[in-house]
């Protein structure tokens, strides 16, 4: 038995020094901070570097340029810090470099900004949205060896019960396939052959006077396009004869689908579905069971985000309903009243009741 | 690529605990040694910390869900198996998640011997007094977890002491001795074992 | 008029002691406007490079400004940081590659507008980088407008008439606000608009990359250069212009060397 | 009537990448640098190099468009010119 | 006959000052930088002020401070500028003040930073896309007018070509309707008297110490409500009988329209939709026709991001098929190959036979 | 022991020439730790304001930090600014009420790390603001990390040992580099660990003030203040350690004033 | 709310023209000049600039469209009815936007004369040496677009004598005069009204 | 045994809000100020006043919760204490 018992922030970083991370930059911001508070602690003592940057937008940079040497770095903050990095977010993914973003959100009003890129031009980051601190460390080892696998940033969507829960986890490193060798990575031994390295976001060639910015973003719109058909995940639970289905995303998901247990224990014919990558959103999930449900009910915690990719998905095949809504404490942390499973589940059986007609069985 | 999740389906046996009290009880320190102690054991533990307020003397709150596989339970609990309280000043947040018939333990005579506890399977336990005379004043919650390891089979002795260990962090460590000795005082404090934590749920409910 | 053949190599036996562009760049041949400061500037950089026998161990971190037309010119290693953003991007390189040689190349838009805040900190840090700033006072890239180094009197997009203080603030001096950080071990300032300025400039940046070379923790070069276009005069004009109006405020000279605050003036 | 200009060294000039910006000339000590009256391909004057040179580089350093390269000559040649 | 021969970015800026606009703050990055220009050089003569700030984070905090005060205030950039503002765009928001947005962006690929709001949390800009001059001294008026009725930021999502391309306009202040005196507007004369105020974006309230966010962010999200239904806005041409529609925003929406003009004298039953409003987007336009058409098709000069709008308002009642594409030539400033009438024309003729299998009769 | 009741106002004739509050404040309670220095400091800003007669001209933009806590308790109209951007903020409030007096609060990580390029391009701008520090080396609100003023030997969440300059960088004094820039009228940095100081550091902030009321262009005052909670250490002893850690190296007194570099220490 | 906006149908007149050349040449200038004139005269314009590269002597090309209602055409024109060529250096741009017979005068004896120009209905016009005759060698542009003016009609000397003076910088007024003059010179050299402008474009093409 | 004390002014204490640091007690120059030995509602001791005051305001100044109020007598009371 190997598990510990770790708080999130604690075992996020663990599993991100297992995946090889030996760069991070970042600056406090709650629930954020811990996270950077245990990568400075463990990070030297994994032969690596953890800089508290004097601001976001300096963290970000500081990833940038590590990365860019080949490196395995992250950074992360909270929703204010990561609209900060936004503009490098926007770059770094067109210079196709494989950054690990840690997202401690305050709730989950950053859907959004998380899987439409708040920043300019077209580009996506894989977003993977853990539902507790088990996947959380599985999540950031996947996030790394996805980021080199498709030369792209991968968040990983936290929050503060993510960073705060502690559980007794298993910390141990998942073994990949093994990938290329960065030829890409910069480390000057090339100069003045001719073969010199320009990371850059907008198609310049080196020893092309002009850019070619067309070009170099179309190949970028394929592989985002490849990345939608072979990254999307789901957890997905009592579908074959569920007449309603409720989707949720990260740990409020964890409410709802103990809910949705303890509901098809006493024989509603409810289901669940969760997005583990909120980008690419897991459309196909959500299609094969349009058909068959009254309704698809989204739990968020947000004025109603994530609807729109269950709609995308679903195209009118079955009624979407937004069942959660804004709800936050007086931290503004995102832990509000409706993180409660007594009113979820009121909340559910009204929707289920509604939708289907029926009264659950009891 | 090869890349497997695991989730736990739920089932099998899952309690909650809720302790509650005020800044500089310790209750944070006690619920981790419990969490240690069950995770030492090979369960599965979630378990959450809350501050209320910046200043000393706000609320300090915990919740532990323990079980034998993952933890379904998500990490705020609405309605425990269990609790501790040490203080009655922000006990009414506990009270109204506790269940029917719950296990309590309270630390008399600090918490209001005046409240109703008649919903409850209520023991008073004198966790100062044990902790003071084992020469630890500030371990009372220790005392407490003690004896609610003692009362619910939670966890084992060793395992909790073992865990302690763990959990007390360097500048702390010569305070060792003293909170192990709270620890069984408080184990010892109680009738052993009448309420069975890893029965089936459905044949307590 | 007898003139020389200059099209091709002297048939008497003579040396090539400067071939036409150093063998860190691919391409001389550059989109800049006529008589601009800038590629000189950048090619000193890369002569002291190469002089310095790191020609093969060095990265950059490039800001964006007229002279990113240059930078698919060079052959090294770098990476097109954005506007103002060079200086974190280079401490993430270096703090990864500590034996390598690291250094930034910026507008003074990019250092000490969009991205002052980068540079200080850097400095203060001690990161172990040398930051290049080819200052000519406007952002030339879109057009010529004034900037945080324009110094009073000089003439730019939106000062036509020269920049007056009372509406248009004060101009920043970088070698008055990196001397006294505890991290900073070297701080020079040049210019390019004589050929004896384009050698001491290329002495203060060699002193700066051994300053990094030696570990003495953060270096900064200032070069001065001509911008005609932005400044809106006649090109041949450009170095006069910078003489009389720019040098004069922002003197030229070392400002720290070896940690130490020095105000040699030249 | 002519004389002999001691000529230590000598340049080439690519005179298509020249921008006419004229930096070159007053750079040059001896001042056996002057402007084309043709114009290249670009429509841009450009310079040439009377006898004289030194070698000394400083056209060099100061041409923004590299259209510079410099030799010295192994020994000084003595140039005839018009008086 | 009023009408004068201007530039775009000209334009935009006579138009402001008509409406008031009184300070404004930016940093040059093309193709705003004209606007700028302008900015500076006609403000002061209208008695206002134009800051030539330091960055755009300045830029849109000195505009923040002017708005607070109650002025009419504005601020503008390009993508990456946008990028940088976010934090700023996010917050402004949810403290509810009337910011003015100018975005001349590179082409259309910023369809999402504009609509999904590239900052943190729940918050929507409102965001008119003129499709040439003239309707882009109307929209900048309107966005002022607009701003201080809903006390929400209002952008004009305008691009090169509409900064660049002069027009003979007519520059005439348009007559609102009046307003409300602006009580929240900070002068200090109310301070010690416990009525001062506290312009804040979180819900804190003078005397309070706590805040209050969940109750604040909910009245926000209200406000979202309201503005989707009372201000989504649209063209359109030939839809009675259209069998076929095209839909395209902004600029690119000119050279579409001139297109579908061009087919329609030909013959061939397309229609045409133009959101002018991007968000609040105006899915009622499509719905309507949604169940007489073969198809939409989605004419966007990006990967795809407005697609998404048309599909969620009309939620598989109709084909939603994508027409452009990235383009971009060697400036990267968005003017591209698809620009173009002749392409765009054999582009819709294509699509419009595959759906409707109609040639068009000649 | 005789003791004096303190319940009530005395009975026998007395003046009362310090209430419990000053006027612009709403309420004197509030969530700061115990023995925090930043309300002294904001309480000694809010009575220079009254006392200058300036209580109903005056406003706001303030930053994000512990003191945030307070700022819904000032009876002031004010802008809650983002972490960083309140100088900013400040230039728009003033820029469009020229007659009124604008002021920022800011804390250390605030203006020094987040936002140092805000501060200081207002200052070179010569914007008549006045922009108050409130400087306790640390990070309070997020638990007391160390920010880019941490002295070397300091104290904090991450540097228990103190800050060593090899492994943190060197700290970052914003009275190194605001005297220099053009636009800058007054510089004074005082502390409030004795009554002596608040009193002097009152002086510092009329004179700030004072200075923008007379146009003079830019005007600041940093304001050391205790923060036991961040440091690590006991209470009773925040002013002591201030004293003998921070104080050494950040200098007290007035380093720039009615234009003039001084360096009059105290 | 009171708002509304008005939208062309398009429909009426509409006529495009495309100016090249190479910096230097005042490209720029004529065409705003002419697209002033037509404003003055109550017509519609739409205008585009290009520059090509940051260095001198890259190409400058324009475009305008013009018609008596609001422009249908977007600012890029692909086909058009008419052409300027100041210089052959890009001419290939613009060639393959030129409808077939589309009306063009070029600056000879500047522009290449061997380039086969059979396609179009082509104008020379020695617009440097008429220019230079007035006193304004630079103002070529000019001369090309009064000859433009005058050949096509679409507008008068007097509108674009006021145009020019609208157009030019204050630091070029001085000009004005020697301008106008180059102006009238392209005007009269031209055989007036060859092709109407401000037919119906049917009857046209 | 007693004597008197000249006092020149005196304090109001909001001793529930005080946080119990003490920063007050070395901050007055007479020493007038000592801690209580009771606790307040926070659970914190509060400075308690003797006769001696000066009504100087130091107290005032140093105290971070804003518990004090300052009074200065129009005449000095003579306060009698046990010696
Ligand atoms: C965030 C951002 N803002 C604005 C720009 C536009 N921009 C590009 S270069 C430049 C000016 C560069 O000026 P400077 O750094 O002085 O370099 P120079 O062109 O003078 O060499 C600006 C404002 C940008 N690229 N990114
Ligand atoms: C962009 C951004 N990053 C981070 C934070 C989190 N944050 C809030 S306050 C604070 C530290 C404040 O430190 P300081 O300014 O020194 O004030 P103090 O708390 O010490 O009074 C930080 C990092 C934030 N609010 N916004
Ligand atoms: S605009 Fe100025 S800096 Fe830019 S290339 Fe031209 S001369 Fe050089
Ligand atoms: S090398 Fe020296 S002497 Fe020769 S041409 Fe150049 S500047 Fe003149
Ligand atoms: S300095 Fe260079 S570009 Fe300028 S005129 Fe001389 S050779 Fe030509
Ligand atoms: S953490 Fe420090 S700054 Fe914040 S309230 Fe506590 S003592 Fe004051
Ligand atoms: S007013 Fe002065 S003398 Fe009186 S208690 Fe306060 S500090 Fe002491
Ligand atoms: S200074 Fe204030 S808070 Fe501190 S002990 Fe004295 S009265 Fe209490
Ligand atoms: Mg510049
Ligand atoms: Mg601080």
């Amino acid at each position: 038995m190997t598990r510990r018992f770790v708080e999130g922030s604690e075992a996020i970083v663990e599993a991100a020094i297992l995946a090889g991370c030996r760069f991070f930059a970042g600056y406090p911001m709650t629930p954020f901070t811990e996270v950077l508070d245990h990568m400075a602690e463990k990070m030297p003592l994994a032969g690596g570097i953890c800089v508290n940057a004097e601001s976001e937008l300096e963290a970000v940079g500081m990833a940038w340029g590590a990365l860019a040497t080949g490196a395995r770095a992250a950074t992360g903050s909270t929703g204010q810090g990561l609209s900060l990095m936004q503009e490098s977010f926007s770059e770094i993914t067109r210079a196709e470099l494989p950054l690990v973003v840690v997202n401690m959100a305050r709730g989950q009003s950053d859907y959004y900004q998380s899987t439409r890129g708040g920043g300019h031009g077209d580009y996506f980051h894989i977003i993977l949205c853990p539902i507790d601190i088990h996947e959380a460390v599985e999540h950031i080892q996947l996030a790394f060896h996805l980021a080199d696998v498709w030369r792209n940033p991968v968040q990983i969507y936290g929050d503060y019960l993510l960073a705060h829960t502690a559980e007794a986890v298993e910390l141990e490193a998942i073994a990949f396939d093994t990938l290329p060798a960065k030829d890409w990575a910069l480390d000057g031994s090339l100069n003045g052959t001719g073969g010199s390295r320009n990371i850059n976001s907008i198609g310049m060639t080196k020893g092309n006077k002009g850019i070619e910015p067309e070009r170099f973003w179309k190949r970028l719109q394929a592989k985002y396009e490849a990345i939608k058909i072979a990254e999307a995940r789901h957890e997905a639970e009592f579908l074959e004869d569920a007449n309603y289905v409720v989707t949720a995303f990260g740990t409020t998901a964890k409410f709802v689908r103990h809910v949705i247990r303890e509901m098809r224990n006493e024989g509603s014919r409810i289901g669940y579905i969760r997005p583990i990558t909120l980008w690419p959103f897991p459309s196909q999930a959500f299609c094969d069971v349009a058909g068959s449900v009254r309704e698809i009910g989204v739990f968020e915690l947000n004025g109603g985000q994530m609807i729109d990719d269950v709609r995308l998905a679903v195209l009118g095949a079955a009624p979407v309903a937004a069942l959660g809504g804004i709800s936050s404490d007086e931290s503004g942390f995102g832990v509000g009243p409706l993180l409660n499973t007594d009113v979820i589940r009121s909340i559910l059986e009204a929707a289920y009741e509604r939708a289907t007609g029926e009264e659950k069985d009891q | 690529m090869i890349f497997l999740t695991r989730y736990s389906s739920g089932g099998g046996v899952e309690r909650e605990l809720l302790v509650t009290g005020i800044g500089g009880q310790g209750v944070q320190l006690a619920t981790q040694v419990l969490a240690r102690a069950l995770t030492l054991e090979g369960q599965y533990v979630l378990s959450l910390g809350t501050y209320g307020g910046t200043m000393r003397g706000g609320s300090t709150d915990a919740s532990l869900v323990y079980g034998d596989r993952p933890i379904s339970s998500p990490p705020i609990v609405a309605s425990a198996w269990s609790g501790l309280a040490m203080h009655h000043r922000f006990w009414e947040g506990t009270r109204i998640r506790l269940r029917p018939r719950a296990i309590l333990i309270i630390n008399a005579p600090i918490f209001d011997p005046a409240i109703d506890l008649s919903g409850f399977q209520a023991y008073a336990v004198p966790a100062v007094e044990i902790a003071t005379a084992r020469g630890s004043p500030l371990s009372a919650a220790i005392v407490m977890v003690g004896a609610y390891a003692g009362l619910t089979g939670a966890a084992g002795l060793e395992a909790l002491s073992v865990a302690m260990e763990q959990s007390l962090p360097s500048y702390r460590r010569k305070h060792l001795d003293t909170n192990i000795a709270a620890l069984k005082a408080g184990h010892a404090h109680v009738p052993s074992v009448r309420h069975l934590a890893w029965e089936d749920m459905a044949a307590v409910a | 008029m007898t003139l020389i053949d200059t099209d091709r190599p002297p048939t008497v036996p003579a040396k090539e002691w400067r071939a036409r562009k150093p063998s860190l760049l691919l391409e001389g041949d550059h989109d800049l406007c006529s008589g601009c400061g800038e590629p000189i500037a950048l090619r000193s950089l890369l002569e002291v490079i190469e002089e310095l026998g790191w020609a093969d161990r060095a990265m950059a971190a490039v800001g964006i400004g007229c002279y990113t037309a240059l930078t698919p010119l060079l052959d090294v290693d770098m990476v097109q940081a954005l506007h103002g953003r060079a200086p974190s991007v280079a401490t993430g390189l270096k703090r990864m590659r500590p034996d390598r040689l690291v250094f930034t190349l910026q507008g003074d838009g990019d250092m000490v507008n969009e991205g002052l805040q980068e540079v200080l900190h850097s400095a203060a840090r001690g990161e172990a980088i040398t930051c290049v700033l080819l200052n000519n006072g406007v952002f030339g890239e879109t057009g010529g407008h004034m900037t945080a180094t324009t110094v009073l009197g000089q003439r730019t997009k939106n000062t036509l008439e020269g920049r007056d203080a009372k509406y248009h603030g004060h101009p920043i001096s970088m070698t008055d606000l990196l001397p006294p950080l505890g991290g900073v071990s070297y701080v020079a300032r040049g210019t390019v608009t004589t050929a004896r300025d384009v050698e001491r400039t290329r002495r203060y940046l060699r002193r700066a990359l051994e300053a990094q070379i030696a570990g003495d923790g953060f270096s900064f070069v200032e070069i001065l250069t001509m911008c005609p276009t932005g400044w809106f005069i006649p090109v041949t004009e450009g170095p006069g212009y910078l003489n009389d109006t720019i040098a004069p405020v922002f003197r030229t000279g070392e400002f720290k060397a070896d940690g130490k605050i020095v105000e040699t003036q030249k | 009537m002519s004389r002999l200009v001691t000529t230590r060294g000598t340049v080439t000039i690519d005179v298509e990448r020249c921008k006419g910006c004229e930096l070159c000339i007053p750079a040059c000590p001896p001042g056996v640098l002057s402007m084309s009256t043709a114009r290249n391909d670009r429509g841009e004057l450009y310079p040439l190099l009377s006898p004289g040179c030194t070698g000394c580089g400083a056209c060099y350093y100061v041409c923004p468009d590299l259209c510079f390269a410099i030799y010295q000559y192994n020994k000084p040649q003595e140039i005839e010119v018009p008086a």
